[in-house]
């Protein structure tokens, strides 16, 4: 143990950065960008989460901030309820709040840091997988636990989207991976084989994307099978490079931080108030409001050409 | 004979109708490429449950394997990523198995604590350690790792090759060698063992030590599927060896058991999954169908027990 | 005729060899590190903060404790958990429920699913350890096959999230239900003979058996209490979380049990005290809350507060072995020394 | 606490040496130390010339000392050849099991033992003697210098006890050195070459057998005279308490029990082991319940599934078994003696502390039970007053009908005969006493009848003071002068 740097609170800006799980690369990245716009700030940043799927344990967390008295709480829901609860009591303490990645109740929170809305991530993800196998056939879908609330909006968002768009596309089936790639593997491996017409499988949780891609190449179905996902780079470069993998969409993560912590600082000294239309997000330049969501910008889509420009 | 393997009879007839279920309804189940990736990526848990059988013949239980498994996993893929040859990964992870089994072991043979507590205190300690260690990180591993550096098919054989001949190994030697029989001996009465001239305390350090090298001896035939290691792959590994060692016969109190009925236990076990998408049902049955099938098994168990002292 | 053996010296030693002591000065040093490093530990928000989020674990340990006394263990009350807030949630939700009427019903729920555990663990003699692992993947199973795996109740009056969220004379809520479940099970095993059986029964059931004690009824008894109580804790859940889902109380069974074991409570059965349970579900309760709010001090760089969730886990780990250790290692270098002195 | 102080002990080839104490005085402690299943924490031990300061189990072994224990520590999951190979020369841990070898080997040493036993049988499927036949042809086989048996007789009958004696003496004849550990005196005379007696954990002397007398050797062990006549019987038995009409059980393998015992009045039951005396026992206090026939009770039917019900029609049964069944070690002497009367004495459920000290403390002077209070737990005990601690609970009941199973086994003269005077002193009020007893001298002499068991039938009933040659016939069922 050693003392550390600066003292308590003496003046100083305090934020809390919860995700929706520890130990995990998305966030672990979020975190990355989250630091550095607090080190610009000059704010002390707080960070914790749950480690396990025990869903009061955000709930937890951010009690415990707002006992502690820290001025802007920036949380990803695991569940939307269960947190909102939490979140409203935070903001009764006169804290703000900014959720982002996924949001809570719009009464819980005062904006959404939204890294492209539900619908977006949907559409970019099932129209990419239109794309490669000729908006016909059948896919399956591969998510991190029955319960995740966000992954189950995409999920929606998809099959909505399919409904109106893609009436040759036929969802067969939506299996959980419980966030562990290996389990990944073996569900779609029994996909491919239970139903040996689908030709594509979309994970919605980011170590279903290789553990999907793992069992498209052992089953010798590379590019028969398109895999397309929610994932990070560093993951799937190498399943990306040798064309198991077609695309992975995601954001700029540690952007997404860099911005839910901006974003909540500007809302504690009053810079950003309700109805704002624009929003100085610093290096990120001046991002979209969209009544009181901050739009990050489009998903973007890592390819075999992009993919190795990225680190993380 | 049929009485005494009547739990292996029973567990073979559930399998064999699953399996005429799935050749009536969904023969794609029985397509080599799907069937040999099933059997390849079970491997790794057919492994560890080796170790959990002798842990509970012996009369005791070991809720860390799953923990110990995760551990040998980073381990081995530290070692692998920082280029060091295949076999130094492999021995590093079996022997960072063997150190944690001996942790357990030497708690629950010297110091005589109930190995349930203990090894739950254990399985917290490792994860939690290994969470703070790698943050969640995917590790991507040098080529050559995978599959040994061999083809898919050759890497898978190995795998399964391995994993079967070290359960005919130990099946043959818990039937056969006067070692085998000194752990029933310790596991039925262990005072009456160490009164035989058997040191029981030897005995369950040794069956500890033994379990942590196969879980960490798993680990690595778990690594060389896929090119990455995920921190937390061995999450929930012990309840599914736990659970396939009681289907398949074994004892908790200890003494009886034999490694042919927690094969066959593993096997029904691990096709309830598969055969619910084979049968193209909903995944949300699997837990509550496991669920049902470790009770049917004890009732049986009790059953059974019941006719044989009345018969007595 | 009538010599005296001597009877065991009840020396100062004798007492700090109590494990009740020992843990009430752990829990003691726990306050006194978390109030002297962390940020506003002891403020009022933070000690209701401590019980609010832990009663459910604490109702669960309490109601462990006669099932552990009796020579068993209960996997499945997290699980447990799970089903009835499901169910809790359809019944408000869906069938029109009130709150009360549909808390009620997830007690009676809890205690059917208890009674299928005492039925299988009491009736057909079957090893608990076992039993309550099926009846925990069942348990589990069942509300997300209710859910389908994704539904999720919300929306409750807030009447009745107030029981999760509110305070009453000056206590969080759901602690008042916590202390009156904590002195129903500590007179239950301290003052009844019912206690007294579930002791006899986890020292030896056969023996009980043949003193005339009712062992099934007692087994069943310590059981259906862990379900019924568990179900109790699933609505207190609710209404603290707001919203009702399958992935209620996860892992909760193994916090409970450590609770339990770390209060002194022998896993093989027979002797424990609820003061124990209580002792040792503070320790954890503190040690997981007091860490959170070390934000001053660094280890390894990183603030210990950033670190809490995973370094609570870790040190709740350590304790258990260092609590469980402790007496047989003291034991051990006694008798080595004794030895050398020859 | 100290178990032994400073005891000198040796045993020269070819002799049969006989260990002889009161309960708790350190005889199975003394043994247990040679066997190397304690260490000792001074002194030495000489075997051979090899001079030793402690021993394993694995070491004694290796050094020809084999023992049979008091409680036999067979593996019940095991067969009965498994057991016997895994006792006999230890084999090298990664050596294979010779089974047919091993089988064969069984089947000799049982048969020297003259045990019609099944090499093939689970442990857990025999009855306690035949365990006990199994430990001894276990040891037996183990080739041994020294072979130790602490009380092998204890729960054996008759019919074993003469195998077991003829075992001894061959050993004896072949140069092995015996120790014997009994509290049946006539055994010690009828084995022994020399005795050593202990008391209080020392020695308190070794003597040659033939120098000694009964009385003798009485008064070495307790300090004083012990009278070992039996109380004698005073006045008329009263009504019919329990009345067994046809009764059968096939699970327990008992078949058409008429039986009549009255109050005041104690019935002795012999038989050899297996004949289902116990089972009897378990029948009545429901915890094996009977296909058919009748119990009766003060003249009325009654139907038994539990021992709680037993409990409660006045039925008391202090089990063969004391650690299993009787008494629980960890628990409080308290505890322990109120344990079947919880309805009674605890109203509406609520512990009462004080009556229940108070009514062990009573039950703790007038049995006069050893210890230091009724909090001491019943481990602390020695096996003689853990038995007054089993009887007490069961008095405690007030019972109309008390069934004793081997209530003296492996208790010293001394408590044997205060156990004796607290049975008479019973029947005498009134209480109508079932007696289950191997120890013949013991049934012969407390009985005022004595019902003879074999094949899970009644075979006899004789009068109190019947002849011992009468008994044996009836229990081995030779044609005897039966009297019904
Ligand atoms: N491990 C132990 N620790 C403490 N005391 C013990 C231990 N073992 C035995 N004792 C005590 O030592 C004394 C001697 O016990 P031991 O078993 O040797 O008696 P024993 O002569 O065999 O009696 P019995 O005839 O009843 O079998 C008893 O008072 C017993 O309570
Ligand atoms: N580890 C121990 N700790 C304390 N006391 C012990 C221990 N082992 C044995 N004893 C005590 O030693 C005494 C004698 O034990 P042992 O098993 O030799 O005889 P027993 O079968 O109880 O008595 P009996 O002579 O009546 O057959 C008992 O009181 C027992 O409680
Ligand atoms: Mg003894
Ligand atoms: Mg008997």
């Amino acid at each position: 143990k050693k003392t550390e740097t600066g003292g308590a609170k003496d003046g100083k800006l305090t934020i809390a950065f919860l995700p929706k799980s520890k130990g995990n690369q998305y966030f672990v990245t979020c975190e990355r960008g989250a630091r550095a716009a607090a080190k610009e700030l000059g704010a002390e940043l707080l960070f914790d989460g749950p480690t396990n799927s025990d869903p009061a344990k955000q709930n937890e967390i951010v009690e415990g901030w707002i006992s502690s008295g820290v001025d802007v709480i920036a949380a990803a829901c695991e569940n939307k309820e269960g947190l909102s609860t939490a979140l409203r009591n935070a903001q009764k303490a006169g804290i703000k709040v900014v959720t982002y990645d996924a949001d809570a109740l719009p009464d819980a929170r005062s904006f959404f840091v939204n890294q492209a809305t539900e619908k977006g991530i949907g559409d970019a993800l099932l129209d990419n997988a239109a794309k490669l196998i000729g908006e016909e056939g059948e896919f399956a879908i591969i998510t991190a636990n029955l319960t995740a609330a966000n992954q189950n909006a995409w999920i929606k968002a998809i099959e909505t989207r399919q409904a109106e768009k893609y009436p040759k596309l036929k969802l067969v089936d939506i299996k959980p991976c419980d966030d562990l790639k290996d389990k990944a593997q073996q569900e779609t491996t029994n996909l491919l084989g239970a139903h040996p017409n689908l030709k594509a499988v979309i994970s919605v949780c980011s170590p279903g994307v290789p553990g999907a891609a793992e069992a498209v190449k052992q089953a010798g179905k590379t590019g028969a099978v398109k895999v397309v996902g929610l994932g990070l780079p560093s993951e799937n470069k190498a399943y990306v490079k040798e064309g198991v993998t077609q695309s992975v969409i995601l954001w700029k993560v540690e952007d997404l931080g860099y911005l839910a912590i901006k974003a909540g600082a500007a809302l504690a000294d009053g810079s950003l108030k309700p109805g704002a239309t624009e929003f100085d997000a610093g290096k990120l330049g001046k991002l979209k409001v969209e009544g009181d969501n901050i739009l990050l910008g489009t998903p973007f889509a890592f390819t075999k050409e992009n993919i190795d420009q990225f680190d993380f | 004979m049929m009485r005494k393997y009547s739990r292996e009879i029973i567990v073979a007839i559930a399998l064999i109708l699953l399996m005429l279920a799935l050749a009536a309804y969904a023969p794609a189940y029985f397509d080599p490429q799907p069937l040999l990736s099933r059997f390849t990526s079970q491997a790794p848990a057919l492994v560890a449950a080796i170790g959990i059988t002798l842990v509970i013949i012996i009369r005791q239980i070991d809720i860390s394997i799953g923990a110990q498994f995760s551990m040998c996993a980073v381990v081995a893929g530290v070692a692998a990523a920082a280029g060091m040859p295949l076999p130094v990964a492999v021995l590093a992870a079996v022997l960072t198995g063997a150190v944690m089994g001996a942790f357990n072991g030497l708690l629950v043979a010297w110091l005589g604590l109930p190995s349930i507590v203990v090894t739950l205190a254990t399985m917290v300690t490792w994860n939690e350690a290994l969470r703070l260690w790698q943050q969640g990180r995917l590790m991507n591993l040098p080529a050559g790792i995978q599959w040994f550096g061999l083809s898919q098919s050759a890497g898978q054989g190995i795998v399964i090759g391995l994993s079967v001949v070290l359960l005919i190994a130990f099946a043959w030697g818990m039937r056969n060698l006067a070692l085998g029989r000194y752990v029933y001996a310790t596991g039925t009465d262990a005072e009456a063992a160490r009164l035989a001239g058997i040191n029981p305390r030897w005995m369950t350090f040794g069956v500890f030590v033994l379990t942590g090298a196969l879980a960490g001896l798993a680990a690595v035939l778990n690594m060389v599927q896929s090119p990455q290691v995920q921190p937390n792959a061995g999450d929930g590994l012990e309840l599914k060896v736990i659970a396939a060692a009681v289907v398949g016969g074994v004892a908790i109190t200890g003494g009886r058991g034999n490694l042919w009925g927690v094969l066959l236990g593993l096997l029904l076990l691990v096709n309830v999954n598969p055969a619910l998408t084979y049968f193209h049902q909903p995944p949300y049955w699997e837990r509550a169908i496991q669920g049902l099938v470790i009770l049917l098994a004890v009732v049986a168990d009790g059953l059974q027990r019941g006719k044989k002292v009345k018969h007595a | 005729m009538h010599e005296m053996s001597s009877a065991p010296s009840k020396s100062l030693k004798g007492i700090f060899a109590r494990h009740e002591v020992v843990l009430l000065l752990v829990v003691a040093l726990e306050v006194l590190i978390f109030s002297l490093l962390g940020r506003n530990f002891l403020g009022e928000a933070n000690v209701s903060n401590i019980f609010r989020h832990s009663v459910e674990i604490g109702m669960l340990a309490l109601v462990m404790t006669p099932v552990i006394l009796t020579g068993g263990i209960d996997l499945s009350v997290g699980s447990m958990m799970g089903l009835c807030a499901v169910c809790f949630g359809i019944l408000v939700k869906e069938a029109q429920f009130s709150p009360l009427l549909a808390a009620l019903c997830s007690v009676a729920i809890g205690a059917t699913g208890g009674g299928l555990n005492a039925f299988l663990i009491a009736r057909l003699k079957l090893p608990p350890l076992i039993v309550t692992l099926g009846t925990f993947s069942l348990f589990r199973g069942l509300a997300e096959a209710l859910t389908k795996g994704s539904k999720s109740y919300s929306g409750f009056s807030d009447s009745f999230l107030a029981l999760g969220n509110s305070e009453v004379a000056g206590l969080p809520a759901q602690l008042w239900i916590f202390i009156a479940v904590a002195l129903g099970v500590y007179l239950l095993v301290h003052h009844t003979t019912f206690g007294r059986s579930f002791r006899a029964i986890g020292y030896s059931p056969e023996g009980s058996r043949y003193a005339g004690l009712a062992v099934g009824r007692n087994i069943s008894l310590a059981y259906i209490l862990a379900g019924a109580v568990a179900g109790l804790a699933a609505v207190i859940f609710v209404a603290r979380i707001g919203e009702a889902r399958a992935n209620a109380g996860i892992g909760y069974e193994l916090l409970a049990i450590t609770a339990v074991v770390l209060g002194g409570t022998s896993i093989f059965g027979g002797s424990g005290t609820v003061c124990g349970t209580l002792l040792g579900y503070l320790a954890v309760a503190v040690l997981n809350n007091g860490l959170k709010r070390i934000m001053d001090y660094e280890l390894l760089d990183r603030k210990i507060s950033d670190m809490a969730s995973e370094l609570s886990g870790l040190l709740t780990g350590l304790l258990l072995i260092v609590a469980l250790a402790i007496t047989p290692l003291l034991r051990i270098l006694a008798t080595r020394r004794s030895r050398s002195q020859h | 606490m100290r178990a032994l102080k400073g005891v000198s002990f040796d045993l020269a080839a070819g002799e049969v040496h006989a260990l002889l104490g009161e309960n708790g005085a350190g005889k199975s402690t003394l043994i247990k130390v040679i066997t190397g299943a304690h260490s000792p924490d001074e002194g030495t031990l000489k075997v051979g010339d090899e001079t030793l300061r402690s021993l394993t189990p694995a070491h004694a072994r290796a050094l020809g000392i084999a023992c049979i224990y008091q409680q036999p520590a067979l593996f019940p999951d095991l067969t009965v050849a498994e057991n016997i190979g895994l006792r006999l020369k230890k084999p090298k841990p990664f050596s294979v099991v010779k089974r047919g070898s091993q089988r064969q080997m069984a089947i000799d040493l049982l048969k020297r033992v003259g045990a019609e036993i099944s090499p093939d049988a689970e442990v857990r499927e025999l009855s306690m003697p035949e365990q006990q036949l199994v430990e001894i042809a276990c040891a037996l086989g183990s080739g041994a210098k020294i072979v130790i048996m602490d009380e092998p007789t204890a729960s054996l009958t008759q019919k074993e006890q003469h195998l077991l004696f003829g075992v001894v003496k061959d050993l004896r004849a072949s140069g092995v050195g015996v120790v014997y550990i009994s509290h049946r005196l006539e055994e010690i005379f009828a084995l022994a070459d020399r005795v050593t007696v202990l008391r209080d954990g020392e020695s308190v002397g070794t003597h040659a057998v033939k120098d000694l007398t009964e009385s003798a050797m009485i008064k070495l062990m307790v300090g004083r005279e012990v009278a070992t006549l039996y109380p004698p019987a005073e006045g008329e038995p009263g009504e019919t308490v329990l009345s067994l009409k046809g009764l059968s059980c096939a699970e327990g393998g008992v078949q058409g029990i008429n039986l009549e015992v009255r109050a005041g009045e104690i019935v002795g039951m012999a038989g050899l082991v297996g004949a289902g005396r116990t089972e009897l026992a378990r029948i009545l206090f429901g915890i094996t319940p009977a296909d058919s026939g009748e119990i009766l009770l003060g003249g009325k039917a009654v139907k038994m599934h539990s021992p709680r019900e037993a409990i409660a029609q006045g039925i008391a049964y202090v089990p063969e078994d004391r650690r299993r069944h009787g008494v629980i070690l960890e628990m409080p002497i308290a505890h322990n003696i109120t344990m079947a009367v919880h309805p009674r004495l605890f109203p509406g459920t609520w512990l009462r502390k004080k009556s229940e000290t108070s009514l062990a403390e009573d039950f703790i002077r007038d049995l006069g039970i050893k210890t230091y209070g009724p909090e001491a737990p019943g481990g602390s005990l020695s096996g003689g007053n853990q038995q007054k601690v089993s009887v007490s609970r069961w008095l405690a009941t007030k019972p109309k009908l008390l069934i004793l199973d081997e209530p003296t086994q492996g208790v010293d003269v001394g408590a044997k005969s205060e156990i004796h005077r607290i049975i008479r002193g019973l029947a005498k009020e009134g209480l109508a006493v079932l007696m289950i007893s191997s120890d013949l001298p013991e049934v012969l002499g407390m009985s005022d009848r004595i019902a003879v068991m074999r094949g899970g039938t009644i075979t006899a009933v004789l009068p109190g003071g019947a002849d011992a040659h009468d008994v044996m016939a009836a229990a081995l069922g030779q044609s005897g002068r039966e009297v019904a």
